[in-house]
């Protein structure tokens, strides 16, 4: 699975983007962030405050709860300030 | 809809008054044209600003806008939309945003260009950073955008 | 206000573009512009429209714009306005009105303009004849352009 | 006082201004409209819904039951379709 991240989580993890194998028992979103918070104390800080932290499933908006099932790509970022 | 949105993502200025004219020639169906620019301020109440940098998630960000343009297009009677949205070092005075929306009646062109603009600020996968001449900092999020876009959803 | 605004009344065109232009040159404290222009169409639900014949009270519109002008500066923290209202002939496809404001950030700009547009019409002394090729007749008011401008009257 | 009339109102009756001199019990914009409607059957005609055709005393909106005291012009005309 492809993760890309975005705006600060991209400079707190310290990479755009990284290819993961997942352990079979992560299933949803918030799964997905808690594994990576247990991955180093980049990723713990990058994920410090989750409720923060937005994600998209192969490009679209995914709530904490939504499985990844299928999915080809996943990103992080924090709330979008464009417009 | 009966007519092809203009979506673009980019890094260069671009010119208002050309996309609009573009919209609008040669047509005499369209009563009312709403154009909205986003430009880069010089200044904040927390001091002085430098520039901007904009960071985007290429593919979604084009993806994310057509989808809130085929919105647009189903909740009002649109005769025409143009969305640019530019990325990368933008400095104070400098465009940021553009929305044209077009209809036969006013009423139209301005919802769909203000519903445009609130969804734009809260769920394109934009994020500003801002230099200033003391260093640079990620823009947080505004409660206010969010009230914003959350009353679209109320009507 | 802290600015001056423009209002003119006019029979010639304008130019959208380069009145947006003057509003914005050379300042960096304008986050937001709304630029609506209202055009002459080409057929309603009546039929065809050869052309709109606007006949206007010339000292009245220009002091009634300026009232609504003043009153949008009060109401909303603006940075600039434009108001331009042409009377005359005007043929299908040609602009008729021209309102640009301009905010440090969108809500009061989007906001001023619509407040501005719903005045213009239903209380600037200018009325509409419309020419179709079977003859002419006048505009009749809307009900929901009244319900409109009574709208800011509630808030 | 100077009367103008604008759009229908003063295709009906006829001219664009006049000079009138009130009578002294013609105190209100609803008592001159109704003196109006006495002269000749283009005023009446003008005047025949009298609800809808609107006034303007000294260049702003006035109010069937405004004073005419003081007003050097008075206009008449139908409902505004500007914009």
């Amino acid at each position: 699975m492809r993760l890309v991240y975005f705006a600060w989580v991209r400079e707190r993890i310290g990479k755009a983007e990284e290819e993961v194998d997942l352990p079979a028992d992560i299933v949803t979103v918030a799964d997905l962030a808690g594994w990576l918070t247990s991955r180093g104390e980049e990723y713990a800080h990058a994920f410090e405050n989750p409720k923060v932290v937005r994600a998209a499933l192969d490009r679209v908006h995914a709530k904490p709860e939504a499985s990844l099932a299928g999915v080809r790509e996943v990103a992080f970022f924090p709330p979008m300030t464009g417009g | 809809m009966g007519f092809a949105p203009t979506i673009r993502i980019q890094q260069q200025p671009f010119d208002t008054a050309a996309e609009t004219a573009l919209l609008t020639a040669g047509r005499t169906d369209i009563g009312a044209v709403v154009a909205f620019t986003g430009i880069c301020r010089g200044s904040e109440t927390e001091g002085d600003i430098s520039a901007l940098v904009l960071e985007h998630y290429p593919d979604m960000a084009e993806e994310e806008i057509a989808r809130h343009v085929a919105e647009a297009t189903e909740r009002w009677p649109l005769l025409g939309i143009t969305v640019i949205h530019r990325h990368g070092r933008i400095l104070p005075g400098e465009d940021i945003v553009l929305v044209v929306t077009a209809s036969a009646h006013r009423q139209a062109a301005f919802a769909a260009a203000e519903f445009l603009m609130d969804y734009l600020k809260t769920r394109a996968p934009f994020w500003k950073q801002v230099e200033r001449p003391d260093g640079s900092a990620w823009v947080e999020a505004r409660a206010d955008d969010d009230a914003a876009a959350a009353r679209w959803r109320e009507s």
